[in-house]
């Protein structure tokens, strides 16, 4: 931070012009904006104001699905936060579960949190590769998207997917764990928690790194509260709040885990929050391989549903069909909301239903839309290299946020 | 706490379900909205999670989800504050572009809670640009993710016609 | 008719001396090498191949020409608004009088007909320190704000590394009393190296090379994620090319003084020899492979380091690098005072 | 978590980072595939290119009415010999003796690969064909006809060396030759 401190108001009043001051646009078609657009005014090396210029990959998903049936609502979802579908799929899903009234088995409710944790470790991966090449370290960004290949693979061989999995569907989940795949993320966990000392001396205890974001972006407690951050960068601001615990859902019950929780606000925190949730992770992987109780995988009365084909498949291949009540879902009126924490933060679905085969109306709200206050609050003040750091920390995905 | 109570005595209407975790409070006048706000601040929901609209044939219905980090107790529940206001009917006017007369679908107007939770401003952009809201108090009231051509079009409501997205659509 | 013969040698000693060492050929083959390997080490680091298609037998080395090829093909763009001629002949010159830097650094006891000089040690350094003047002409001359904010950082490190670099290289002058490298290098082949003799000026050659030519983590001057391509963010084709190969030639100019300065220069070549082969040539190879080892070395760090933020770079220049250049004269000094 | 967050001093961070990467230098943990020289072997589960068994079909439209994003649509047959179907326009002259159906036709350009068409399927009649990177260079070859549809894209590296990966605690994924 510099010692002139700008406050919002005053920042608020200057001129779009800038006679004054440097008016850069940083984005949509620059290496360091993502698809958006950062208009950052600058007064010598010190950001005075930034206005973030977001909807450059607005997809209309709450248009698209308010004119489609309710299943269709899936892969959609999962196209608006790609390096976080599962989350996505699972909390769309259990907002339609709380208005159908179903309620998922047991080994589907573990099979749900396993996807999800196997998920977040990507995410975070992919986070902090993207803040490793804002930072100017090819290394970290390469090694951190190398990382994800094991964790993709293993949701290949749960969905069959690498990316968009659709694995998550009112009542269960689509695929079971195949034969061979506890041996395989062992395999893969140890590799990651030996990775992860690498992690430690090449980048997260690197003085370079240490230096460039220490007190760097500081978000203090009460302004995250106030901002409504989620996710990580609110834990790392002191708040204790983590949907898994606090409104639990899926398996998050039975499992036990630590939420990670600092102090300071500072880039720095926000990544290492990031390495200490994949260790949380990694142990809630295991608990989870461990724990998981046999069964179905798809509530009772969608199986019942089944034609005999569709059993017959189910018992040889541990594979879910859709009966035709998949495709004509129609939820009884009522309102529902649900919320999931993904790997960036707290996913808000609310939907309406008013009996019909479409939604009435569909609104979610994605973790990086709710962390948008970091570019207009925290990054005022600081100096032009500042705002990767800042943006890179909070690990923003500009299509999850225009959704 | 006693929430039910402590909800009750901010408005007449609430709706609590514990078991889907349904918590709703509504309040008829929208004058009566910073208030109802306030109250619910100092009870403890100190950040909105989303506002949104939902357009009904004769009125719109704004929601603020808001719930809390601070108090322990309210951090498993996500508490709807609703208003509805009126639409007002549309009217036919003369576009000089187009040189014809189209429909006119007027904004509604309510007061914005930007000064009770700073955490909702650009949630608010958003519900204006999609729903025709006037957010009155609003500090930076713009378009958010529209591009300019959608100017008072308001796509989420149900009315809107979508000539231009044949397109993209086929 | 025989008294043209020594003429002749002389003439192609000269040649020899232009185009093959330290000269054209050289760092037109080491840049390529180089840049093929800085991408081969990061490849190496970051668990994957690197180039590897264009040549594939090779590993990939001739990606470098490829791109060569790339960039000379491409059409040149002068932006509307530029400084024309400035954005035009900038780059030009930078790269000329990084090339020009080489002519003055010797890489074996022969002594050229034509830059025959006493002082090649000053006129060298000095030759590096224009290059950045014009870095700041092609950022300015671009009227782009991304090349202007380049140009300005380039101008703040240009002038808070100046100092240590020419303080570092100052401290080697007093130690080895003479302004030239051949004296230089016969220094140390009376006795130890000069890294052991002044390991504080070595350290602060080496920050100030890294920090001049841009490699991590003082990569900040074209900081991708702040400033696009930094100075040469409106070029394209050759220029852009040229643009990326300063750096490089700027890097080996760097390191053949490093090598002559502190590595013993071409021991264990012989001292003096006469002839293209052994006055020239071998001890070209020693020089130019010890030059190559600190280049590698330089270039490793991308794969280690992400970058310094500008006023912390700054920073350290003012006052720890500035700190160990004073002291690196002190150490000279007292080791002058002590050895007589 | 102060204990995390407790700064390395410099000079031993530096060493460390150094020493890193340095260690990666000489023994690279290489992880990518050397792409279109090999290739992976799918596995079965896999959502790729799929087909669909003319025979098996019944015509239903149920994957035309679940697909997201309306990539499928139904072709009008006639149902031929031993279950496999005509073009409806070979319809013989008295046309009441042709039985009708319809097959379903996916737009590659469209399809998400989400596969709700598979499993929505009342007699499981597609069926994954283990091909998935294929490069289409025309719009037309996006829409194939019925005919077309029934012989998916083949896979384009048919030649190169075939791998599936497996999970290796040093290196996180190697691969090996497919059996």
């Amino acid at each position: 931070m510099s010692e002139k401190v700008y406050n919002l108001e005053e920042a608020a009043t200057l001129s779009p012009s800038g006679e004054k001051y440097i008016v850069l646009q940083i984005g949509p078609s620059h290496p360091g904006s993502g698809h958006m657009r950062l208009v950052v005014w600058l007064d010598g090396d010190i950001i005075v104001k930034v206005d973030p210029d977001i909807g450059f990959v607005h997809r209309t998903s709450e248009w698209l699905s308010e004119r489609r049936e309710w299943i269709k609502a899936v892969p959609i979802v999962e196209r608006i936060m790609l390096p976080d579908t599962i989350h996505a799929n699972l909390s769309y899903v259990l907002a339609v579960e709380k208005l159908l009234g179903i309620e998922p088995p047991p080994r589907a409710q573990y099979l749900r949190s396993l996807a999800a944790e196997i998920n977040r470790i990507t995410s975070h991966l992919y986070g902090i590769g993207i803040f490793g090449i804002f930072l100017g370290s090819s290394t970290v960004y390469m090694w951190a998207f190398g990382d994800r290949e094991p964790f993709l693979d293993l949701m290949e061989m749960l969905t069959g997917a690498r990316i968009t999995y659709s694995y998550i569907i009112p009542g269960g989940v689509r695929w079971d764990m195949p034969n061979g795949f506890k041996e395989r993320a062992e395999t893969v966990l140890q590799y990651m928690e030996r990775r992860l000392k690498d992690y430690e001396d090449i980048w997260v205890k690197n003085p370079v790194v240490q230096a460039r974001t220490i007190n760097v972006g500081v978000m203090k407690r009460e302004d995250a509260i106030s901002l409504g951050v989620v996710g990580p960068n609110l834990r790392a601001s002191g708040v204790y709040y983590d949907t898994r615990k606090h409104k639990p859902y899926a398996a998050y019950k039975d499992l036990d885990f630590e939420v990670p929780v600092m102090k300071n606000g500072d880039a720095y925190d926000r990544l290492l929050i990031r390495v200490e949730e994949i260790k949380q992770s990694i142990r809630m992987i295991r608990q989870i391989l461990k724990d998981i109780p046999e069964g179905k995988i798809i509530a009772d009365n969608i199986y019942n549903q089944l034609n005999p084909v569709m059993k017959k498949v189910y018992e040889e291949k541990r594979r879910v069909m859709f009966p035709a009540y998949m495709i004509h879902l129609r939820p009884p009126p009522g309102e529902a909301t649900s919320m999931v924490e993904a790997g960036r933060g707290e996913i808000f679905f609310y939907i309406k239903s008013t009996g019909d085969k479409y939604p009435y109306r569909f609104r979610w709200v994605t973790p990086s839309f709710r962390n948008l206050p970091f570019f207009t609050h925290v990054a005022v003040g600081h100096r032009l290299a500042d705002l990767p750091a800042i943006y890179g920390s909070i690990d923003y995905f500009p299509p999850e946020a225009d959704r | 706490m006693n929430l039910k109570e402590e909800l009750s005595r901010i408005s007449q209407a609430v709706e609590i379900d514990e078991k889907k975790s349904h918590y709703k409070v509504s309040v008829e006048d929208p004058s009566k909205l910073i208030k109802a706000a306030q109250d619910l601040k100092s009870l403890g929901f100190d950040h909105v999670v989303s506002v949104t609209g939902v357009d009904y044939p004769d009125k719109i219905e704004v929601i603020w989800h808001v719930s809390s980090y601070s108090v322990e107790e309210l951090k498993s529940i996500n508490l709807a504050l609703s208003v509805s206001v009126k639409k007002p009917e549309p009217r036919k006017e003369y576009d000089p572009n187009k040189r014809a007369l189209v429909l006119k679908r007027p904004p509604v107007r309510v007061p914005s809670l930007v000064s009770v939770w700073p955490s909702g401003a650009f949630n608010e952009r958003e519900a204006f640009e999609m729903f025709g809201i006037i957010f009155e108090g609003h500090p930076d009231l713009r378009y958010l993710m529209l591009p300019e051509d959608f100017y008072e079009a308001w796509p989420l409501r149900k009315d809107f016609q979508h000539e231009k997205m044949k397109v993209f659509l086929e | 008719m025989m008294e043209l013969i020594p003429l002749i040698i002389w003439l192609i000693q000269d040649l020899l001396y232009i185009v093959v060492f330290p000269g054209l050929v050289t760092i037109l083959v080491l840049a390529i090498v180089i840049i093929w390997l800085e991408r081969k080490i990061a490849a190496k680091v970051q668990m994957r191949f690197g180039p590897l298609w264009v040549s594939k037998r090779i590993g990939g080395a001739l990606q470098s020409v490829a791109d060569l090829l790339r960039f000379s093909f491409q059409e040149f763009i002068v932006p509307e608004k530029s400084d024309r001629w400035a954005f035009i002949v900038a780059p030009g010159l930078m790269f000329a009088f990084s090339m020009i830097s080489l002519i003055f650094i010797p890489v074996g006891p022969y002594y050229s007909y034509l830059f025959p000089s006493y002082y090649t040690i000053l006129f060298s350094v000095g030759m590096i320190i224009i290059t950045p003047i014009f870095a700041i002409l092609v950022g300015w001359s671009s009227d782009n704000k991304f090349s202007f904010i380049g140009a300005l950082r380039e101008a703040f490190l240009l002038i808070s590394y100046e100092v240590p670099f020419l303080l570092s290289v100052a401290s080697m002058i007093v130690l080895y009393r003479t302004f030239n490298y051949v004296d230089a290098v016969a220094y140390q082949f009376r006795g130890l190296p000069g890294l052991v003799l002044n390991p504080l000026a070595a350290l602060t050659l080496l920050i100030v090379m890294i920090r001049t030519t841009g490699r991590f983590p003082f990569d900040i001057t074209e900081a991708d994620s702040e400033l696009v391509m930094g100075l040469f963010t409106e070029y394209s084709a050759l220029f852009f090319g040229i643009g990326m190969a300063t750096p490089y030639v700027e890097l080996y100019a760097f390191s053949l003084i490093f090598s002559l300065l502190f590595l013993g220069g071409w021991w264990p070549a012989p001292l003096y020899a006469h002839g293209p082969i052994m006055g020239l040539i071998i001890p070209g190879i020693v020089v130019v492979v010890k030059a190559f080892i600190v280049m590698a070395l330089l270039v490793f760090l991308r794969a280690v380091y992400p970058r310094y933020r500008l006023d912390q770079a700054i920073r350290s220049g003012w006052s720890y690098v500035l700190l160990l250049s004073v002291l690196s004269v002190l150490l000279s000094f007292g080791e002058v005072m002590l050895l007589r | 978590m102060s204990e995390v967050r407790k700064p390395r001093d410099p000079v031993t961070g530096h060493i460390k980072a150094l020493a890193k990467g340095f260690k990666y230098l000489i023994e690279p943990n290489r992880m990518t595939l050397d792409y279109p020289a090999e290739t992976m072997k799918l596995p079965p589960n896999y959502r790729g290119f799929f087909t669909v068994d003319d025979v098996k079909c019944i015509g239903c439209s149920m994957c035309e009415m679940v697909c997201p994003p309306e990539a499928i649509t139904m072709v009008p047959r006639i149902v031929g010999s031993g279950g496999k179907t005509l073009p409806a326009e070979s319809a013989p002259q008295d046309q009441k003796a042709a039985k009708r159906t319809k097959r379903p036709v996916v737009n590659w350009g469209k399809c998400i690969f989400c596969y709700f068409c598979v499993d929505v399927c009342p007699v499981d009649a597609f069926r994954p064909t283990g091909v998935h990177d294929v490069a289409f260079y025309t719009d037309r070859e996006y829409r194939p006809t019925y005919e077309e549809y029934l012989n998916p894209p083949e896979d384009p590296y048919k030649s190169s060396k075939k791998v599936v990966s497996k999970a290796d605690k040093k290196r996180g994924v190697s691969y090996e030759p497919a059996p």
